[in-house]
């Protein structure tokens, strides 16, 4: 160890943003060959100490040093130029562009001021080619599904001949073998001696690609410890600042009682003759891998996007749901995956963005009620624990785990009968998915029906009562008891028991 | 029109003040200032009219300033209007942008005390002492007699012009009336709309070029139409071919009758309009005139309420005289 | 900020609270301009704060306000109106012929203000149903708006002559000392303040605005509200017109030209924002006063005509430097 | 996705290759659109398809068109230039009272490039650096630089007389039996067309206006672009305000006027997004064709002009939903 080099080192850093303190007296090192994760809370300033490194954040104090020399970034063109190459949290690709330039934004290979086009073909395709992806380097970004855009973004930090790489949740959106395919060249980048910063809210991503850990908790350094010496709990204490016992609650015991019945429903290519019931009291989990077509199929269902055929009836009734005003009367409501884009409204208060749902009921012959629409958002606040200073706090400056309480609080405070949650995890720490989970289950105890989408298999076995399996648009399979383990719900959503399956 | 007979003394009183120390009738102060209020300030017509106001000024001694609403808008001249009187002036030349939405605002100067005279376009139902300037829809006309006698009295021609602006419109009425009145032979095939600007006139032109391939003539109310259409008339290889009567004298419009890219324009007497309208006031203001004895009770103008400035028709013969102004 | 400093700096917050509420109202910045201005002009022309000018100024920007009042409704949806200008000349063109016509000058401002209501329908349903851009959308609204204004008054502007008095009384009257048409701006901004503010309909709109996925999944009918928003928009427009109408006893098809990008400018000043979202009626009309009073100052200080688009434009740039400056460190 | 229904649906993907591709081409509905007009006019009127009346149609689109490839680029970048109309009579009248004070007209011609480009540095500078609204800071940069124009020329249109005839010869000449200024446009358009498909410079243009924040974290130094762009912009104003001046001999500070929103209107037209990120030169000069050839239909067809900026605005609108519903099924 005391041979190796070290490739980074930030020393005291400290950022303020207007009334937070996102990181302060924070210490870090990243050596030569070494995958070092850093994990925390959301909120706790991983993405800010990250975009501190890059140089697209400056630091209100402290050092940074690369290979050992005091470094100032002003931009994150010097980040690259000192050989640190970054895949932010947010994607950050350019929807009307080709792949590859795409890829190569920033080092284009040019002559005479001019596009290489077919130099800049080959590298693409020389990358691409390791994750076995189906689109061209010449197609358009915004044509691809969110998955096949996050391995756009991941091979645009690889093409940069970088010392430093860092992924910043690169995994969220990314199916098992997708990921797996990254972790190999993870590995393949540490035994080049090149270092790897990775974040990542997932426990056992993280205990089989690291070799230290580094815990910041409210913008502070818990501490960083190698892999092989700690665990999960204790991991979790670092971050959390208690232990977690359970991570998922209880099974429920529905009665059987069918609350929705969805048959036949067809929806384009992504859709195709679904059919399935929901207890009352039960979770229904969806599985798939991405682009499976789980959105879809809800998004079909509640009435969002238009569909060609199918029949729902609720509480044995047949229901039309045309629109998401449809879907709202009857109580059956969909929460988007896109919390940012299509969920909440990011510069406006708690208050507005739980409002937004009752509206009716909280106005007066036209006129909004002050007070009722307080109490309604501090009612959200104390009942799902929003950490937050009060119900005029502007939703975009809370963090992502309580961006997804409000939303989640939004809707349930207007009693659903089904809610159907679309990852409503992802990105988001331990602690919070805990206190979502526990939430989900009480909710679902008080007789509401509830879909769960994810992407995550632990989160799916650990939480859902049944599990619908999706592949390719049409249901694969309906598993429930035994049948709830990962490698029988991974058979059935790679396409394995398709005709055993549906009858 | 008459002035109302309490602020009289406000008049002058000012006037006694200000012309204390000098030895003819004929000299003011310098801190006696009287205004120009016109609307489309921007554009260059004014300045004819407005260099005859300062020549007046000159000579009297007092301070002539030019302002006006860049724009196109009543609501523009009449605050810019509303804005003078605030100021209280020595007396205001104005033109109308729009004859009754400028009355009310004329008759609150006449009121406070300020002479106010009309100049180019007439507000007829205020109360402004005289009017100095020329029937638009008679300039119209003798563009009309112009075109009419060059042509032979026969042959087609369109119009080009701004529609929507009142003295514009005006000399296309007068022009349209002429030619149905006394050439019969000659047919207006077209109006068609150049706003006010070259590169849309020039392809108005074109297109009429091309749709009527024996136009005769151009008829165009406003300077900057004139240039346009005289360039798409000369990029047709049709110079002199189509003959182009276009309407006031920049420099532009005067060069292009010296090369013969246009035929003719009408000026307008707008120095004189300056000078006279500026003189107007300059006299009820020191209360110089009087045709009549309390001519302010008995109601009567003390100046001409009506005087024609005339137009002219510039061509090759004559466009020396105004080139060298 | 550091576990030490936390005492005192909350002490430190508690303190400044009040400060802080009055320093966050976004309208302060223009407030403040507009004071500082009106000090200075007051000391380089004596004339400037007289009743007579103040009286001038506010009804100069009347027609303006009363536009910028709707178009602050379309900025916060995130939209835009570039055909106010053709619809307010429309609905006096409309009410002007028809009452030349004979009909009663009260009915035709009615049918004045149905026209108006039928093109921001019109504009409405292509924005919200069709999916148009904004912008281009009202562009050809403009010409199409226009072109009607044209159409029914042949180019000529119509002088309205024996109409009611009651109808003049509008646009020329006086009550309690002070032009009827400045009461009626105050009663438009103070209900479109109470509105934008409080009722529902007008929430949804800041919700378009800020986000519109989000408050369509939200169950808000966003391309019906659109339509509203549009619909709104061209009232107040009209109704501008026929006020304009009232005023000068002319309907001419060019009344409201170039008023589309004043008002925009005057929100724009008064803190809306052009991405959606932001906005308030306040702010519309502070816009409007402050570029009201530089259009006065012009003239009053008599600056040359040709100067005139210069300072008009360099005070534009610098009343919205200022505003992003004193805003930035939120922003970031 | 799965296997077994890779291979159908590759070859069906095969299959429709080509006419997806020429499907796809985003200027293809606005061909279609100008072809079906000229067939229907050419049966209307005789003289519409002559060489001589598409050689003046073309000449009468050529300063659109050299404007709307500048307004192309700030729209790609995400911004706008209502400015562009100033700065084309700006030029004109630096170089014209430049040259009539006896400078050789083409360094006059410089230096009116260089007001125009001094021009856009400011306005590049503002939106970059000091992050002002491209709407707000345009128009008043569109007031600021008309007043210039005013200032230089007093208000009355230069006539530029006794310049040199190769001067003239730009916008007043023949070159195998067509005028220069066709020619010139060819250049600038195939040039424009060429730097904006591969040039690295212009593809950053693409990045910042397809994700603004994204650009900034790869690296590309946003505000620098935003300042060229903005250069670009008011550069080709210039040489559209030059090449009139050459035309008609005439620099007159009203001569751009309006000319911002029609170039808007024909990149729009040519399927550039306000929103930014898309836009290609073709497409502007497509959409400035468009607008011409209408332009043109309301004479030969002796439309009143009390009609014509109704037609013209139904048009657009009509250009417009064709285009976005065409496009509905890419969109959603
Ligand atoms: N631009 C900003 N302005 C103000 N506050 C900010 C800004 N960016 C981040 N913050 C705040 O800084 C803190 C740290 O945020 P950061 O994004 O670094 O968290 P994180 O650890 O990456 O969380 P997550 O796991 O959710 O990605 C949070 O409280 C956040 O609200
Ligand atoms: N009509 C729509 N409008 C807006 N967004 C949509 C629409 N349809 C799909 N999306 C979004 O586009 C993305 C593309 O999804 P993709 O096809 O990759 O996966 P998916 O079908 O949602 O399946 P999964 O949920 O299994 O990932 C999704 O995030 C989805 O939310
Ligand atoms: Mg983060
Ligand atoms: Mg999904």
């Amino acid at each position: 160890m005391c041979l190796t080099r070290t490739l980074l080192e930030a020393k005291g850093i400290r950022k303020v943003f207007p009334g937070t303190v996102a990181l302060d007296h924070v210490s870090f090192e990243l050596l030569e060959g070494e995958i070092h994760a850093l994990m925390g809370e959301n909120g706790a300033g991983k993405s800010t100490f990250l975009k501190i490194v890059t140089g697209a954040l400056q630091p209100d104090a402290g050092e940074i040093y690369i290979a050992g020399r005091s470094v100032k970034m002003h931009s994150p063109v010097d980040a690259r130029r000192m050989g640190v190459a970054i895949v932010h949290q947010e994607l950050s690709l350019f929807p009307d562009i080709s792949v590859m330039e795409n890829i190569l934004v920033g080092q284009t290979p040019t002559r005479a001021g001019f596009m290489r086009r077919r130099q800049m073909q080959e590298i693409c395709e020389h990358y691409l080619e390791r994750f076995q992806v189906r689109f061209s380097p010449t197609d358009v970004v915004k044509d691809l599904s969110v998955s096949q855009q996050q391995i756009v973004e991941i091979v645009k930090a690889l093409v940069t001949d970088a010392d430093v790489y860092i992924f910043d949740e690169p995994t969220s959106a990314l199916s098992v073998d997708d990921a797996s395919r990254l972790f190999g060249v993870l590995r393949e980048l540490k035994s080049k001696g090149k270092g790897v910063i990775y974040v990542s809210h997932k426990f056992d991503e993280i205990f089989q690609l690291s070799d230290r850990i580094t815990v910041l908790r409210d913008g502070s350094l818990i501490g960083t410890v190698p892999t092989s010496e700690t665990n999960a709990d204790e991991v979790i204490r670092m971050m959390v600042g208690r232990s977690i016992e359970r991570i998922y609650p209880e099974k429920g015991r529905p009665n059987g009682q069918v609350l929705l019945k969805v048959q036949n429903l067809n929806a384009g290519s992504k859709c195709r003759n679904v059919s399935f019931e929901l207890h009352k009291g039960e979770i229904l989990g969806v599985f798939g891998l991405v682009g499976s077509g789980r959105t879809e199929i809800m998004r079909a269902m509640a009435g969002i996007a238009p569909r060609t055929s199918g029949e729902i009836a609720m509480d044995g009734h047949a229901v039309r749901i045309h629109t998401v005003q449809d879907a709202m009367r009857h109580g059956l409501y969909y929460l988007t995956e896109d919390r940012k884009e299509q969920g909440l409204f990011l510069k406006m208060s708690i208050r507005d963005n739980v409002a937004v749902t009752h509206l009716e009921r909280l106005s007066k012959r036209g006129l909004i009620q002050r007070g009722p629409a307080r109490d309604l958002a501090n009612n959200v606040i104390r009942d799902l624990r929003v950490k937050a200073k009060d119900d005029e706090q502007l939703v975009g400056s809370l963090s992502g785990g309580n961006q997804q309480k409000v939303m989640i609080g939004k809707w349930i405070s207007r009693q659903p009968k089904v809610l159907i949650l679309d990852e409503p995890t992802r990105g988001i720490d331990v602690g919070a998915k805990a206190e979502i989970h526990q939430l989900l289950r009480r909710l679902a105890n008080e007789g509401i029906g509830i879909i769960v989408i994810s992407s995550e298999l632990p989160e799916i076995v650990g939480l859902s009562d049944r599990v619908m399996v999706i592949h390719n648009g049409a249901v694969a399979g309906i598993l429930t008891g035994q049948q709830l383990n990962d490698e029988t719900i991974m058979e059935f959503a790679s396409g394995l028991h398709k005709e055993t399956a549906v009858g | 029109a008459t002035g109302c007979s309490t602020n009289g003394n406000a008049s002058t009183s000012s006037s006694s003040g200000s012309s204390g120390g000098s030895s003819s009738a004929f000299q003011g102060s310098s801190s006696e200032t009287y205004y120009m209020v016109t609307f489309l300030s921007g554009i260059e017509y004014w300045k004819g009219c407005f260099a005859g106001m300062q020549a007046a000024a000159k000579d009297l001694g007092v301070k002539a300033v030019f302002t006006g609403a860049p724009q196109y808008d009543i609501n523009q001249e009449v605050t810019t209007m509303q804005q003078i009187i605030a100021k209280h002036p020595a007396g205001i030349l104005v033109t109308s942008i729009n004859a009754q939405a400028m009355t009310p605002v004329i008759n609150q100067a006449i009121a406070a005390g300020i002479p106010v005279i009309s100049f180019d376009s007439d507000a007829p139902q205020s109360k402004r002492y005289a009017y100095l300037g020329t029937s638009n829809v008679e300039a119209g006309q003798k563009a009309a007699d112009y075109l009419g006698q060059a042509l032979g009295g026969h042959g087609q021609v369109a119009v080009i012009t701004t529609p929507g602006e009142l003295n514009l419109d005006q000399r296309v009425q007068g022009f349209k009336e002429e030619m149905a009145a006394k050439y019969p032979g000659i047919q207006v095939v077209a109006v068609q709309n150049g706003n006010s600007d070259q590169i849309k006139t020039a392809q108005v032109t074109s297109a009429l070029l091309q749709t009527y391939p024996h136009l005769a003539g151009i008829f165009c109310t406003e300077a900057d139409e004139g240039t346009g259409a005289a360039t798409a008339v000369q990029e047709a290889g049709k110079t002199g071919q189509v003959k182009i009567v276009s309407f006031d004298t920049d420099k532009a419009t005067l060069n292009a009758i010296k090369s013969g890219e246009i035929t003719a324009t009408v000026a307008q007497g707008t120095w004189n309009m300056g000078f006279w309208g500026l003189m107007d006031l300059f006299a009820i203001h020191h209360n110089l005139v009087h045709p009549v004895a309390n001519w302010q009770q008995n109601g009567v103008d003390p100046v001409p309420p009506e005087v024609d400035t005339g137009v002219t028709i510039v061509t090759k013969s004559n466009v020396n005289a105004y080139l060298q102004q | 900020m550091q576990p030490v400093d936390t005492a005192p700096v909350n002490i430190d917050k508690e303190r400044e609270t009040w400060l802080r509420k009055v320093a966050r109202i976004r309208e302060l910045t223009i407030v403040l301009v507009i004071v500082v201005l009106c000090i200075i002009l007051s000391f380089m022309s004596s004339s400037f704060l007289s009743v007579d000018n103040i009286v001038t100024t506010i009804l100069s920007i009347v027609m303006t306000a009363i536009v910028s009042v709707g178009m602050t409704v379309a900025l916060v949806s995130g939209g835009f109106d570039l055909s106010v200008g053709s619809v307010m000349s429309m609905a006096g063109v409309v009410t002007g012929s028809l009452a030349l016509d004979g009909m009663n000058v009260w009915l035709a401002a009615i049918f004045g203000l149905l026209a108006s209501l039928c093109s921001g329908l019109v504009t409405g349903l292509f924005i919200g149903k069709v999916k148009i851009n904004p912008f281009i959308m009202t562009l050809g609204m403009q010409g199409v708006v226009q072109g009607v204004a044209y159409v029914v008054t042949q180019g000529a502007p119509l002088s309205v002559t024996g109409v009611p008095k009651s109808f003049l009384y509008l646009g020329q009257g006086n009550l309690l000392g002070i032009p009827v048409l400045i009461w009626i701006l105050a009663v438009v901004v103070v209900v479109a303040d109470f509105i934008m503010r409080r009722a529902a309909l007008a929430r949804k709109v800041y919700y378009i605005g800020s986000n519109e996925a989000a408050a369509y999944l939200s169950g808000i009918r966003v391309s019906k509200v659109k339509v509203w928003i549009y619909i709104f928009t061209a009232l107040l427009a009209g109704i501008a017109g026929i006020l304009t109408l009232s005023r000068f006893s002319v309907a001419a098809p060019t009344a409201g030209q170039g008023m589309e990008l004043q008002a925009i400018a005057a929100c724009i000043i008064g803190g809306a924002s052009l991405t959606g979202g932001e906005g308030t009626v306040l702010g519309a009309l502070l816009g409007s006063v402050l570029v009201g009073i530089v259009n006065d100052a012009l003239v009053l200080l008599n600056v040359s005509v040709y100067w005139q688009s210069l300072v008009t434009g360099f005070v534009l740039i610098a009343a919205v430097t200022l505003d992003v400056l004193t805003h930035r460190k939120k922003a970031s």
